[in-house]
């Protein structure tokens, strides 16, 4: 807690009419730390940036910026920028002004503002935009301009509510690596919200799971991903999602307890335990899913390579890694 | 594509149509008439009237009572336009937000705008009276002795001003609505890059509204110009020395009052020119603006 | 209500202003005239003042239907005249077997003889201006009472001696016709020509200039009249009635008002003489007119012989208002009821003599308005006299010469 | 946070109170005096006013004039609000799109409000005239006989609310700006759902634009009821047998020409009462939109 | 060409001001044929559908649908249904009213609508929002509402631009089979706009790549992935991108000749004839993406298992497959 940005929330509650969209929430950032939230739509990782931001003021509990509770601060004075998951550019300013507006809130003369904001439009790939307004720009146009204008501000917490979302592949790629490279450097503390698997993998130091308002678990991604805390997890982080089996299925074990495994941890193996049969095979290019049922019902899906050599119908042998083979309470769903 | 716009055009067209004809037969032609008889000796009686070349306009020229109007008119409009929307703006703004009393308050600033503008000049009467009046009372707590309002070309000018700063409840709730109308998302990114309530009005709902305001301008300028007529001509009816002899008022005296019915319609074509002056040039620099392309 | 009946086709307009005691009277009169012609249907459409009035004849002229009746004062009836918009009722009268010229006072006729001879409408009143006085206030403060001969000085010593404890001594009405009997009074002319005026000569003669002055320094050097505050505060009339102003200056149409007073006596008196000039006041009369241009005008006519008849003036005169033209009726009790006040009627009558009139050209009334305006800036000191007096002159003097249709 | 709030909530306050002041001081006190005055026998000028109870209220209900005004005020706000909505809303949605000539056909409905309220009634004046006026000529081609406009109660009131069809261009500019500022990909939505023209004008301009067509609503029964009086009171002044004695006519003849003070301060205040409930009414109406929440 | 909805588009053009969005392009979609289109951000996808609905004109060019020129066809009357990119949900009405609006207008009685409206909003997972407003639901709510108000319609064409992008993965993989089923179901005409590599290759039977207003490739997902007509499109799709080596580098080869493989196509193998050092290691959960360098300074991405077993700095050595290298021509960047 050294750096500045350290953010606390604790047993944070916000309610809008009857959904409660964050409920009970504690969450330690550290000064520097670049965390991820990911949960299902609706989940609040949306109005728990807002409630961080002091665009909406919690029901219960508190925000602590540096130790320091800022209910009294209000949002303009908060050193906090924010990619909104919308947008939100300046209709009436072109690129150029939207990307200027907060410098020059600032006081940074417009020569000087002028050239930050070119600056930071090459960067992004949008540096002849920006004479346009936003109705003439594309979708990944203009969140990539919501983005530059975030990047301009310099401020102690950034908040980034799916920046990358409207993205294409390559591009996405590139700017994911930008982000990085800017938090290296920079080490402003950052919140952000994604539902693309490899940025929550990659893009934080520690990713965040929720869940209608609560965190389900916290932890560096690869631990998350290795060892979901509940099946809910374990079913959410991973694409295509954890193999869940009620226990003495397919898999064996114990009826209490619900065995998982990743679709990358079944290898197609002739000499496997578990029998299946195709019934779906998905390529991916870069790789293959396989949709595949066992004889008492249950479907595993398979990860392989891209060219798995079977088709639909072909019956398969399936080998689970035992190392990798994740143990759950069925009654509670907790790791066990 | 082309043949489905044009039919469609052709059916705007058909709706258009009979409202071009009646403005065209019902205000137009009687307009340009009106300019005619500017060139007449009509006197709104029974002769004739007769073709007079430029006599009215020669008279015009050289009526120092008209450059009285004029400048009555001018400084009226001056002032009573940027007071006026000042107060309609300001308290739009500041009233949009939901606070709490806010709806009373609302009320408050829209109900002098349902005073009749008769019992407005009426109660204004009583308000500046220079004894018994509340306004002079007020003054006198603060150790001034008080304006004997109405006797001072200055002062009488201030009272129709301030009198007319009340009932500015339709630019007001104009404001109101058009405030609300805006998309709150973008005052919470201005607010995150550190813009305050100030820097919100100067650089977001400004120009935003930019658009409705300049229509409020306009639509004072007209309204002050030509139209908020009645409660003037009960208050002062042109006193003191036709300070406040404004434009309308001296079109009416011309053409009901003195049977100057053909002067009266010179000065009031001229009115409208330079009304139309006035709002042409505000609409032009409004051109510049985005918001209405 | 009342008068107001929906047209038809053998029906008549009647336009005329009055506040509401007068307007009262007038439906009295139509009412009583529409008992004795039931064929005829009268729409009487009354108005507040002679503004309203002029806008009221302007638009039903402009709008191709003028009235078939309407009232108008001497002093705006020029413009009309001079427009030829007015049906000249000289034959009618004399076709009349109901009215004879001599019924009438000829001071009065003379006024609504626009071209000098012939007729153009029928005056109901010969009103004057006169000073009305708070007798309990005289006897007070110990001043005799103003009696018919008595002179500037005497007028001034009284309303000196009635200015005291905010109290004033005499209220007056800054405006033309109010300054005009004072100056006749010390023969002095407001006009260059009365019959082609181009000019006012308030400045230029000092006859003229002496009654001027004495009319501004009872404001301005005496102030034994309420000055500019007092007066936006609480208007002369309204002073006189609360018993606080001793004299007030006005012409007949005060007295409905004045009637309501019940705590103190009051009485009229003629205007005071100008020290070695002449007495003299000022007509203030309302003639029925008719329109021209109109199918026929014989209902409108027999209206007027209604309402310039006996029966017609009695009605007007019991509601105070008008001191009747037709001098058998202005000599009956009908008007000089000693139990209405006030007391002393006669004065109206005796003043008849007396009586003057301003121009009648078609711009005088701009150049009363205008020349008012300023004489009241003046008479409340708001500019300097000598200034003010020069400007008003100036100023006035364009709107003589007005072109027609130019206003005036 | 709340403190944050309070703070400013105070700073606006601060600038709301000085004209809370103002209109209580300036508008509300003198309002309020003048609702006494109903109840006593002031007329403007005589002694000091008594007290005389219901006698005014007792009058104004025996009093058929009145009766008659707001009959003529009734059905006049009755025709002319719809009809200049109508015409306001239609053109102004009609003239939004861009379209060829569109600006010249803006500025041609826009022109009649330059004109001066006194001219256009003067012009209106010669365009019924019976005999030359150009209305009654066009009825001539379709062989109809013609009117004589002003004599007939009907053909009288329907004159004026056909004069008042044309300065209607506040409330176009007002449609046309809040027309632009609808999204447009929300028609483009609307017309994939196989949503045509009067669809979308009724599903979607309508419901979207309906606070700012009750704020004109509004806007326009108050400038109906009490302000759009000089061209009425030049036109007709109440003529023929009261069938245009609209309510503001009548208050200013008993105010001012009549020296029924007491009495018009009752009826200016019932005026007002009956203002605020219809515009109440509207507002209610609205607050189950939601768009004005 | 027998079902309905078979679009054709004949050199279509559309420019705004100075940008070309879309550039003589032509395409042939069969009826009842799903199709997706990708491209870099600002290369014409939503313009594309915009002038398919005929929500523009072209400049140039001509929108066939079933043979006809649709020029003179209104939007309104084209059986069209779109998911716009940002939503353009009515704000002034429920979700429910925004769901039944359509039906509504094609006067279907409203309880019937309602029905309807509730059986969509039940698949999509959104009925209990059904009576909030679009200002009351998160971004992944408003989408599925987007999208469940255009599969009320029932038209001959879906344009469905980026439909999923607001999604948390779980939720995409299960709306993506249920697109995928419907379509099966009732074999409309699909138009989709996609960012995500995964539905580019299974969400359409075939996939068109986009490239400043022009088709750079058209063809079955697995072929455009396997078969790269240029550089470009073997750049673009694909996560991370193949690996393009000017000719004559590390991976051999003539100088006119640009070779690429892909992350996947290059195996860690002791014996493998191209050294490099590891210099990152991305962790995905599922599996990771090594960032090499080859001593002539040549950056390879090589995609491995979950537990790759190396950490930067260490020396490996790949086997790049050899029937999966591409062979580009330098100049051009076609493939040969
Ligand atoms: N203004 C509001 N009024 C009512 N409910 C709201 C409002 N804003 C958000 N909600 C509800 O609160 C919950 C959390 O919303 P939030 O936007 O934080 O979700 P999210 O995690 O960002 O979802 P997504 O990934 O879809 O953006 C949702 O159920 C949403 O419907
Ligand atoms: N109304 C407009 N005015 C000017 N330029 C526009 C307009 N609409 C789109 N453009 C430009 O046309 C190009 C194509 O835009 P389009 O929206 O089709 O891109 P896209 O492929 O959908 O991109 P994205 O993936 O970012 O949504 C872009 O460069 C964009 O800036
Ligand atoms: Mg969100
Ligand atoms: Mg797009």
């Amino acid at each position: 807690m050294t750096g500045r940005g350290a953010i606390r929330l604790e047993s944070l509650t916000k309610t809008y009419g009857r959904t409660t969209a964050v409920d009970g929430m504690d969450l330690d950032v550290r000064a520097g730390e670049m965390i991820t939230l990911v949960g299902p739509s609706g989940s609040g990782k949306s109005t728990v940036l807002r409630l961080i931001a002091g665009l909406d003021r919690p029901d219960r509990g508190r925000v602590l910026v540096d130790g320091r509770d800022v209910a009294l601060v209000p949002p303009h004075r908060r050193a906090v920028a924010m990619v909104f998951q919308d947008y939100a550019l300046y209709p009436h300013l072109t690129a150029l002004g939207n990307l200027t507006f907060g410098l020059r809130v600032r006081r940074v003369p417009r020569a000087e503002a002028d050239r930050r904001a070119r600056t930071a439009a090459e960067r992004l790939g949008i540096a002849d935009l920006l004479d346009r307004h936003p109705d003439e720009m594309s979708g990944g146009q203009r969140q990539r301009v919501a983005l530059a204008r975030a990047l301009l501000r310099e401020p102690s917490v950034y908040l980034l509510d799916e920046p990358l979302a409207s993205l294409d592949a390559p591009l996405r790629l590139a700017t994911r690596a930008d982000l990085l490279a800017l938090h290296r450097e920079l080490g402003t503390t950052t919140v952000h919200v994604t539902h693309d698997q490899a940025e929550a993998m990659t893009l934080g130091d520690r990713v965040v799971v929720l869940d209608r308002g609560r965190v389900r678990q916290v932890g560096p991604p690869q631990q998350v991903y290795d060892e979901p805390a509940d099946t809910f997890v374990a079913g959410f982080l991973g694409s295509p999602p954890m193999n869940l089996v009620a226990g003495g299925g397919t898999l064996g074990g114990r009826p209490d307890v619900t065995l998982g495994v990743r679709p990358e941890d079944l290898a197609l193996d002739a000499e496997g335990p578990v029998e299946a049969t195709v019934e779906v095979v998905e390529a991916l290019g870069s790789e293959a899913v396989l949709l595949t049922r066992c004889p008492d019902g249950t479907r595993l899906t398979v990860r392989t390579g891209p060219r798995p050599g079977v088709r639909p119908g072909d019956p398969v042998r399936l080998r689970p890694d035992p190392d990798r083979v994740h143990r759950f309470d069925t009654a509670t769903g907790r790791r066990r | 594509m082309k043949t489905v716009r044009a039919g469609r055009q052709l059916t705007a067209w058909a709706f258009l149509a009979p409202y071009a004809v009646a403005v065209a037969l019902l205000v137009a032609l009687p307009a340009l008439l009106n300019v005619g008889y500017a060139f007449t000796d009509h006197t709104g009686l029974t002769r004739d009237p007769q073709f007079v070349g430029l006599a009215n306009v020669r008279w015009m020229l050289a009526d120092g009572f008209l450059l009285d109007s004029v400048r009555a008119s001018a400084t009226h409009v001056a002032l009573a336009v940027p007071v006026r929307l000042l107060a309609a703006v300001g308290l739009g703004l500041l009233l949009a937000a939901p606070r709490p009393g806010g709806r009373w308050f609302r009320v408050a600033v829209y109900l002098p705008t349902v005073v009749p503008d008769v019992a407005l000049a009426v109660l204004f009467l009583w308000v500046l009276n220079p004894l018994y009046g509340p306004l002079n009372q007020v003054l006198g707590l603060f150790g001034h002795p008080g304006f004997t309002w109405l006797s001072d070309p200055t002062t009488a000018r201030v009272a129709v001003v301030l009198m007319l700063a009340f009932p500015i409840g339709e630019g007001f709730v104009v404001v109101l609505a058009a405030r609300r109308m805006l998309d709150g998302r973008l005052y919470e990114a201005a607010t995150l890059e550190g813009c305050g309530p100030f820097g919100q009005l100067r650089r977001l709902t400004l120009p935003l509204l930019a658009p409705v305001l300049v229509l409020l301008a306009v639509r004072d300028t007209i309204l002050t110009l030509q139209v908020n007529f009645v409660p003037a001509y009960v208050l002062t009816d042109g006193r003191p020395a036709n300070a406040t002899l404004y434009l309308p008022v001296y079109i009416f005296d011309q053409a009901f009052e003195f049977s100057g019915f053909a002067y009266g319609a010179l000065i009031s074509t001229v009115l409208m020119a330079v009304t139309a002056v006035v709002v042409t040039a505000l609409l032009l620099m409004v051109r510049r603006w985005r918001v209405l392309r | 209500g009342g008068g107001d009946r929906a047209d038809d086709a053998s029906g008549i307009t009647v336009v005329l202003f009055g506040d509401a005691e007068e307007v009262a009277g007038y439906r009295t009169m139509v009412a009583a005239f529409e008992e004795a012609n039931r064929d005829v249907d009268v729409n009487l459409s009354p108005v507040a003042g002679q503004d309203e009035l002029m806008a009221r004849l302007t638009t039903s002229f402009a709008g191709g239907r003028p009235p078939d009746v309407f009232l108008l004062n001497y002093r705006r009836y020029g413009q009309f005249a001079a427009q030829g918009a007015i049906e000249p009722a000289q034959s009618y009268l004399e076709r009349s077997t109901v009215l004879k010229e001599s019924d009438f006072s000829p001071q009065t006729l003379d006024a609504f003889r626009f071209d000098g001879r012939a007729l153009t409408c029928l005056p109901q009143n010969l009103s004057s201006l006169v000073v009305y006085y708070n007798a309990d206030l005289f006897a007070a403060a110990g001043v005799p009472l103003p009696k018919a001969g008595w002179t500037w000085d005497d007028f001034l010593a009284a309303a000196r001696a009635l200015t005291r404890d905010g109290r004033y001594g005499a209220g007056v009405e800054p405006s033309v016709p109010r300054l005009a009997p004072f100056v006749w009074s010390n023969r002095g002319e407001l006009v260059d020509d009365p019959a082609r005026p181009t000019t006012l000569t308030l400045t230029r003669d000092p006859a003229t200039r002496a009654a001027v002055d004495w009319f501004l320094d009872l404001q301005l050097r005496h102030r034994v009249v309420p000055p500019d505050a007092e007066e936006q505060s609480e208007s002369s009339e309204a002073r006189f009635l609360r018993g606080n102003l001793g004299m007030y200056l006005n012409s007949r149409v005060a007295v409905p008002t004045l009637r309501t007073i019940d705590g103190f006596t009051w009485d009229v008196a003629p205007l005071p003489v100008a020290p070695g000039g002449v007495p003299a006041s000022i007509l203030h009369s309302d003639a029925y007119c008719m329109g021209a241009g109109l199918p026929d005008h014989d209902d409108a006519w027999r209206f007027i012989e209604f309402a310039m008849g006996p029966a017609g003036q009695r009605i007007l005169a019991e509601s105070g208002r008008t001191v009747p033209s037709r001098l058998e009726v202005a000599n009956s009790p009908a008007f000089l009821d000693p139990a209405a006040p006030p007391k002393s009627s006669r004065v109206y009558l005796d003043a008849a003599p007396h009586l003057r009139t301003t121009p009648r050209t078609a711009t005088w009334s701009r150049v009363e308005r205008e020349a008012g305006t300023l004489l009241e800036e003046v008479f409340y000191g708001r500019i300097g006299r000598e200034e003010g007096l020069r400007r008003l002159e100036e100023q006035s003097r364009p709107l003589f010469a007005l072109p027609t249709g130019a206003g005036g």
